[in-house]
């Protein structure tokens, strides 16, 4: 018991430990100052929080939710409408002026921030309510609907949202501190719920619906637990979102966006935490990565112009092999920890 | 309100939602049959377009025979599609085979700015489609009139083919079980790249319909039509031919008469598809008509 | 007819069947009996080719079929009817029938075919236009079977056939296997109801864990205290 | 006031009857066996008591209290659980952690504790795990607690979904069909267990089972449907030579 | 300069959306920057080298974009992009590392507002909603206008808010106010109750994709007014889609092929029509008068840093682009006539200028 003891206990000292790791390693980068390199890490914490929440709903309760992008829009114009002073505001709604309690608000962006989650916890918290009547397929378009009625909603009230005009000038807050504070806490919280009974029954759920209900799951509970969390952390992300590009509107809520994050979680492995941060941070960066194909090449004695475009036509094809040849995505389900690492580096063989 | 006002309002829905209805059915085919959204069908009928126009514009064909050809390569596209993407996925997890269909969609839509270039085309419009008839205050533009009469047509080979034929008892039985047919001696690879191009060709009638009536066609084309038909599927029930028909119809009619006697709702129309499926959802779950296989 | 000889297969990692060979007789019923899990549907699988064999041969009246897909094999006179009946339940009692004899060209043998099965099953006749989905348990078993016949097998592979049938619908289900075999074709047959099984039997083979470790005569085998020991049980009533 | 008792139970399906009029009783630690041929209506009857399907008419008691028409998960928290036809397990969990799910449905804890693992909740998931095991040490599943259970033996699956309706703390237990697909060594291995079980628990079992040595071996009572209709009630031999019974599904004692 | 510069070339930065839902424009407008491009290839004595990088018609791969020229592909100033929001999404990074950029497009006021090193060579929405309510309502005498309006588009949407102030002041009616959407295809139901409306004159500050259709539309439901359309539709498909359905519709646009007014719009317009075979459209146009602004204000500048470039091209006064005479006006906005044209004979016609006050 006590070896066990011992080495949970260093176990979880490699983890703070990476976490410590990672942002002195931040520290270093930011001292570096590229900030190409630093918009990337920013904008992968920010799928990493996505994706990982996202696949606490899709992954690992197995409810097929395609509204992620409903979240982030409420989280990033909750967000972006506090931190915006108002003469700001004023200056943004030229078509309509901003209605009143909005127009005065003014705050810092954490409180923003976590706003924002809220909003999106509590829009999410509304919508499960019609949203678990459906299962399996309808579930997803009935998701999918909510989604683009969220953008559309976003786009036509003009005097909160400022319509298709959208928000601009928002200041530049999101840094890696916060971007990766928000995903290391994000993957905190998800893994600690999924790891927890209440992540068993979630899965149980997933496995067998009418089994679980009768082994005493209150199967709507747990489905909206899981949604409201998505929520929550997905409204964040889209705060942070908001406040890296500094502009948003109801084009950058499409579904799209959706289908970017199921390609992620799938690529990394449905249901599989580390899968999800290894595809969110490859995913963000194979797209800069691919951009070299739309780089003039010489190929020996050719030359071959750059095709603009030919970087989401190899990314489609890329897209379509890797579920022919890896289905189960790059984790499966399998998920990260010490002991595997110390297995795979061969060190710690010694049994007790 | 207006009688002949509303006729028009009316006419114009139909003509519409049958164009829905036409695209609905094979989205709904192949989800019948082998459980998989194709994601791609609206990108599909984006290159029937694009092969018709070719055809016209380019090659210099009669409409008709470019019409014709256009809807055979893409019952061909639909084969090919199934062969390379889908086929190797069909084992797989449903989610897998479902991103395959995303990943087609992209690729076709890629390609397609790549290849098309990303500014609309303008398409033909034979003259027989193009007159107008006043009827008693309602003006009927005769285009409005062929599409619901074309989707009725093709419609009924259709069930023919399904509830008439062999081949349609098999692609009914592969929705249902697809090991058990084939032990029954059926290459169920066949039934299944059948089942493609013939929704393939569906979708092509209807994008060609489509590119007919609102003459200009682009690589991204297909989104709205695919999006709105698998709306429409969805809410007669997915996998329900009657019901893709009727989805279709309803939200064409309705979607028109929204706008049209709601002006200063039409903002939110594209919401309005997804409200009226939410609604229909919430009180029939599997949709208007129920049963969510093909037979 | 039939000739199995040391196949192998697994499924992701895990070896189900670790050697097997056995043989069928032209005429003959042959039974494979086993524990649950032995691999039982397992063999009947991969000669049917819904499972890929990784080693070994099949070899049906001389020629090998190992590797052919389902259809392929079907055509070439091997039918299973699987378990647990799955009749296309969306489709009507005469569409399941057709479909049965979907690759065959020869219409009158085909409804030569159908003639017999309404004979031997009248209820299916009543309710031709029946959807297979409202039949009783029972009726959609022979339906199964009927299903099979269509594609006139020489051989006929079951997979536990009374499963979950009630005693009476067990009996009957019995008795029209003979039936089949009067008629002329080989029957492969997998059984839990091993008591019965053996009895119906000509040959059998024992299975455990992937590998035969007992063949003989349907008698024999009932005879045998070990195979009583292991399958057949001895239940005392109260 | 009864344990359990059923009520003038009917449910229909459109126009097909599938249950009609049914009535029983049950004590504490009774064992009772319901028959009929396939499509009698058995499971369900099943389905009705755990709240899966609202009954068209008729009412379910128990303990006391009208449970008629509740959710699935508060009538198992009542102390009412059940096996299925086609085994229903969680086959991507482990063995360990699908008995663990028959005790979350008797959590205190909140989530927030659960996700900072707060004392309670610690307390609570180690006594979980500790209850778990030793579950699984009484059915012999001790030896694959760490294996998914979709992997394990067609015996052993069934007799985890046994374990796991245990781990929810009946009063009732309700199987259905536990040893089809079993052959009859097997099926004498399960009829044991149940007796132990059955007494280790002191539990009320009802029982579905086209196996007839099974099924007269094990149940003191059968009530026996044929077309949702309640055609005999009655002992094991009793049953065993109403010509009614034999007529609908016993059939004459041929082959087997 | 010191000598080991002058061999090196100068690269210039481009980020368009070449994929995506506004890909069009994007495609467009880079046709009229290569174009250029070829034409005068090099600046001070070295060769110009263009950079594209694709944003995907998406905020957040604009800004990735952005990010990537400044600082991995080393540029000394930037062109892009073609809608107002994704330049924005840009602007922001460009602003921060002080390198000027230029937009073709990008016709929101908001996009060069309290921006030091952001600049664009096209008029602004405020500017050109004030020129068409001007031109609707002195020269077309139009009292009672009915709008229809892509309500996805800022672009659409401002143009509409400041075409409707300004002709209300007039005196004028705005007397429906319609919505659809990008990619809609079906304006029935819009236009149906228009005629009931009784308006003179249909205003569309659309895209030319929208315009084209609604135009076609509107003629086949009977509906005999004239149309007023705005630059975003200045484009060869507005007439090959909207066919006969064009025909005398009226146009606030940059630039004229035939009112040509300077030398270099000339040489671009023949140059592009022998190397590209088509005619040059607004989009063209001003894509190549964002590099050709850009290079004049480098030329000035005589060098190559931010600073020295955004001074040169703060100061750019009178110059004879392809789409007119530019002038950047205080805040980085190009202050310039805009020209009204009208489809006749399945060609955009001069009709009159309209200069800026
Ligand atoms: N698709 C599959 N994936 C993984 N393992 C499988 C699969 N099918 C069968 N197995 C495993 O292979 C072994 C043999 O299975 P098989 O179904 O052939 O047994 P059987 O003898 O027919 O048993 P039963 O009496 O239960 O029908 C079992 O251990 C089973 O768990
Ligand atoms: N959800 C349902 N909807 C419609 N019909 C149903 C439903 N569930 C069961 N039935 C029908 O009700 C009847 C009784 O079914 P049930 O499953 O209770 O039979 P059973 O006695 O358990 O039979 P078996 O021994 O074959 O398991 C059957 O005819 C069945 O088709
Ligand atoms: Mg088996
Ligand atoms: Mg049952």
């Amino acid at each position: 018991m006590s070896e066990r003891h011992r080495r949970e206990w260093i176990y979880k000292l490699c983890t703070y430990g990476a976490i410590v790791g990672l942002f002195a390693f931040f520290l270093q980068v930011q001292n570096q100052a590229d900030e190409y390199q630093i918009r990337i890490l920013n904008v992968s914490a920010v799928f990493v929080t996505l994706a990982v929440s996202y696949n606490l709903i899709n992954g690992v309760a197995g409810q097929f939710s395609l509204g992620p992008n409903a979240f982030m829009a409420v989280g990033a114009y909750t967000t972006a409408l506090l931190t915006l002073s108002p003469a700001e505001k004023e200056l943004s709604f030229i078509i309509e002026p901003i209605i009143w309690p909005l127009s005065v608000l003014h705050l810092p962006f954490l409180p923003s921030l976590l706003i924002g989650g809220a909003f999106a916890a509590l829009l999410g918290f509304i919508m499960a309510f019609p949203v678990f009547r459906v299962r399996g397929d309808y579930l997803a378009i009935v998701t999918l609907g909510f989604g683009e009625v969220i953008r559309v909603v976003a786009n036509n009230v003009q005097s909160i949202t400022n319509g298709p005009l959208g928000l601009k000038g928002l200041s530049e807050y999101t840094n890696l501190w916060w971007s990766w504070g928000v995903a290391v806490f994000t993957v905190f919280c998800v893994t600690r719920l999924v790891k927890s009974s209440f992540g068993r029954a979630m899965q149980a759920i997933r496995e067998d619906e009418v089994a679980a209900a009768a082994m005493g799951i209150n199967v709507f509970r747990h489905k909206m637990l899981a949604f409201v969390v998505h929520a929550f952390f997905a409204g964040m992300a889209g705060g942070l979102m908001a406040h890296l590009i500094t502009t948003i509107s109801p084009t950058l809520f499409s579904f799209f966006l959706t289908f970017n994050l199921l390609v992620i979680i799938v690529i990394g492995g449905l249901g599989s935490m580390t899968g999800s941060i290894i595809a969110a941070i490859i995913i963000t960066h194979a797209g800069e990565w691919l951009r070299a194909v739309e780089e003039p090449m010489a190929i020996g004695p050719f030359n071959i112009p750059g095709i603009p475009g030919m970087r989401m036509v190899v990314f489609s094809i890329m897209l379509i092999l890797v579920m022919i040849f890896a289905r189960q995505g790059l984790m499966g389900r399998r998920e990260f920890s010490w002991k595997w690492f110390c297995g795979f580096l061969k060190i710690g063989k010694r049994r007790g | 309100m207006d009688l002949s006002l509303f006729l028009q309002q009316l006419l114009n829905g139909i003509s519409l939602g049958s164009l829905y209805a036409l695209i609905a059915i094979g989205y709904t085919m192949v989800y019948g049959i082998i459980r998989l959204i194709n994601f791609a069908h609206g990108d599909i009928l984006m290159v029937s377009t694009y092969f018709a126009y070719f055809g016209i514009s380019v090659y210099a064909l009669p409409w008709w025979l470019s019409v014709v050809m256009a809807i055979l390569l893409t019952a061909l596209l639909g084969i090919l599609i199934d062969l390379g993407a889908y086929r190797p996925v069909r084992h797989a997890p449903r989610i897998s085979a479902l991103i395959t269909a995303i990943g087609v969609s992209f690729l076709l839509e890629n390609l397609g700015l790549v290849v098309f270039g990303g500014r609309p085309k303008a398409f033909y419009r034979p003259d027989f489609l193009d007159k107008t008839y006043e009827l008693g205050g309602v003006r009927v533009f005769s285009l409005s009139i062929w599409v619901p009469l074309v989707t009725a047509l093709l419609l009924a080979l259709v069930f023919l083919l399904l509830y008439r034929t062999r081949v349609g008892a098999a692609m009914r039985a592969v929705a249902k079980d697809m090991e058990m047919v084939q032990l029954m001696g059926i290459d169920v690879n066949r039934v299944i790249s059948l089942t493609f191009a013939v929704g393939s060709a569906l979708a092509a009638a209807g994008g060609i319909m489509w590119a007919m009536k609102y003459p200009q066609i682009n690589p991204l084309m297909g989104i709205i039509p695919g999006l709105k038909a698998f709306v429409a599927a969805v809410i007669g029930g997915i996998g329900n031919i009657h019901g893709a028909v009727l989805g279709g119809l309803l939200l064409g009619i309705t979607e028109i008469l929204l706008v049209a006697f709601l002006p200063s709702l039409a903002g939110y129309r594209d919401a309005f598809a997804f409200i009226l499926l939410i609604l229909i959802l919430l009180f029939r779950p599997t949709g208007l008509a129920g049963k969510d296989t093909i037979g | 007819m039939l000739e199995v000889g040391d196949i192998h297969i697994s499924y992701g990692g895990i070896q189900a069947l670790k050697g097997i060979s056995f043989r069928v007789k032209a005429g003959q019923i042959v039974t494979l009996i086993g524990a649950n899990g032995a691999g039982k549907s397992s063999i009947l699988k991969t000669i049917c080719g819904l499972v890929k064999a990784q080693k070994g041969s099949i070899r049906f009246e001389g020629r090998e079929i190992k590797g052919l897909a389902p259809h392929w094999v079907t055509r070439c006179g091997i039918t299973l009817a699987p378990e647990g009946r799955r009749v296309f339940a969306n489709l009507s009692i005469s569409e399941n029938l057709t479909l049965g004899a979907y690759f065959r060209r020869d219409r009158e043998g085909i409804e030569e075919d159908m003639e017999w099965i309404f004979f031997t099953f009248p209820r299916l006749k009543e309710r031709l236009y029946q959807q297979a989905g409202t039949l009783s348990g029972g009726e959609q078993q022979m339906l199964a079977l009927g299903r099979a016949l269509m594609g006139r097998p020489r051989l006929l592979m079951l997979d536990e056939p009374s499963l979950g049938l009630s005693p009476r619908l067990v009996s009957e289900v019995f008795a029209v296997m003979r039936q089949i075999h009067e008629r002329g074709t080989t029957i492969l047959l997998v059984e839990q109801n091993a008591n019965a099984a053996l009895r119906l039997a000509h040959h059998a083979y024992v299975l455990e864990t992937g590998r035969i470790v007992l063949e003989g005569s349907g008698e024999e085998l009932l005879a045998d205290p070990g195979v009583q020991e292991a399958y057949l049980g001895k239940i005392t009533l109260m | 006031m009864s344990f359990f008792k059923v009520e003038h139970l009917t449910m229909k399906f459109g126009g097909l009857m599938a249950v009609s009029d049914l009535s029983l009783t049950a004590k504490e630690g009774d064992l009772i066996g319901l028959i009929g041929p396939n499509g009698a209506g058995k499971t369900t009857v099943f389905n009705m008591i755990t709240g899966r399907l609202l009954p068209t008419e008729g009412k379910i008691y128990f303990r006391g209290k009208d449970i008629t028409g509740t959710q699935s998960h508060i009538i198992n928290a009542g102390g009412i659980a059940r096996t299925f036809q086609n085994i229903r397990l969680f086959n991507d969990l482990t063995v360990l952690e699908n008995v663990m799910i028959g005790y979350h449905g008797r959590l205190r804890s909140s989530f927030w504790e659960a996700i900072f693992r707060l004392p309670r909740y610690k307390s609570e998931e180690k006594k979980m795990r500790s209850m778990a095991g030793e579950l699984l040490a009484e059915v012999q599943l001790d030896n694959v607690a760490d294996e998914k259970a979709g992997t394990l033996a067609y015996g052993q699956q069934r007799k985890l979904e046994i374990a796991r309706a245990l781990a929810t703390n009946p009063r009732l237990l309700l199987l259905d069909e536990p040893v089809a697909g079993m052959n009859p060594r097997e099926t004498g291995d399960m009829m044991d267990f149940i007796n132990s079980i059955r007494e280790a628990y002191g539990l009320a079992i009802i029982l579905i089972e086209h196996d007839m040595r099974f099924v007269m071996g094990l149940c003191e009572h059968l009530i026996v449907l044929d077309h949702g209709v309640t055609i005999a009630t009655g002992l094991p031999v009793e049953i065993q030579n109403n010509p009614q019974v034999i007529e609908a599904y016993l059939g004459e004692p041929e082959g087997a | 300069p010191s000598l080991s510069l002058a061999g090196k070339p100068i690269r210039i930065g481009v980020y368009l959306p070449m994929t995506g839902p506004v890909a069009a424009f994007g495609q467009m407008e880079w046709a009229g920057i290569q174009a250029a491009h070829q034409m005068r290839p090099t600046v001070l004595g070295r060769q110009v080298e263009l950079v594209l990088v694709d944003e995907k018609s998406d905020r957040i791969e604009a800004a990735n974009a952005v990010s990537r020229l400044l600082k991995k592909e080393k540029i000394q100033a930037i062109i892009g992009s073609a809608t107002s929001s994704n330049t924005m999404a840009g602007s922001a990074l460009s602003e921060k590392a002080k390198i000027p950029m230029v937009s073709p497009t990008a016709t929101l006021p908001l996009v060069t507002q309290n921006k030091k090193y952001v600049f664009r060579v096209c008029f602004i929405d405020s500017f050109q909603g004030e020129a068409a309510a001007m031109f609707a309502y002195r020269n077309l005498k139009a009292r009672r206008v009915a709008v229809i309006v892509d309500r996805a588009q800022d672009y659409c949407v401002g143009l509409a808010s400041y075409f409707k102030k300004a002709f209300t002041h007039l005196g004028g009616k705005i007397v429906s106010m319609a919505y659809c959407q990008t990619g809609d295809q079906d304006f029935s139901a819009q236009l149906t109750s228009i005629p009931a409306s009784q308006s003179d004159l249909l205003y569309l500050p659309n895209y030319y994709a929208e315009d084209a259709l609604i135009a076609r539309q509107a003629c086949e439901l009977g509906l005999n007014i004239p149309i007023l359309s705005a630059d975003g539709a200045q484009a060869p498909e507005l007439i090959k889609i909207g066919g006969k359905a064009v025909e005398g519709l009226y146009l606030l646009a940059h630039f004229a092929p035939e009112g040509a007014a300077t030398p270099l719009a000339k040489e671009f317009m023949e140059f592009f029509k022998k190397t590209r075979h088509e005619e040059t459209s607004g989009f063209h146009a001003l894509g190549a008068d964002a590099y050709f602004v850009l290079l004049d204000a480098i030329k000035r500048a005589g060098r190559t840093d931010g600073d020295a470039i955004r001074t040169a091209l703060a100061s750019t006064r009178g110059f004879g682009g392809v789409s007119g005479i530019i002038k950047i006006g205080p805040d980085g906005n190009a202050v310039k006539s805009a020209v009204i044209l009208q489809v006749r004979g399945g060609q955009f016609k001069y009709l009159t200028i309209v200069k800026p006050w």
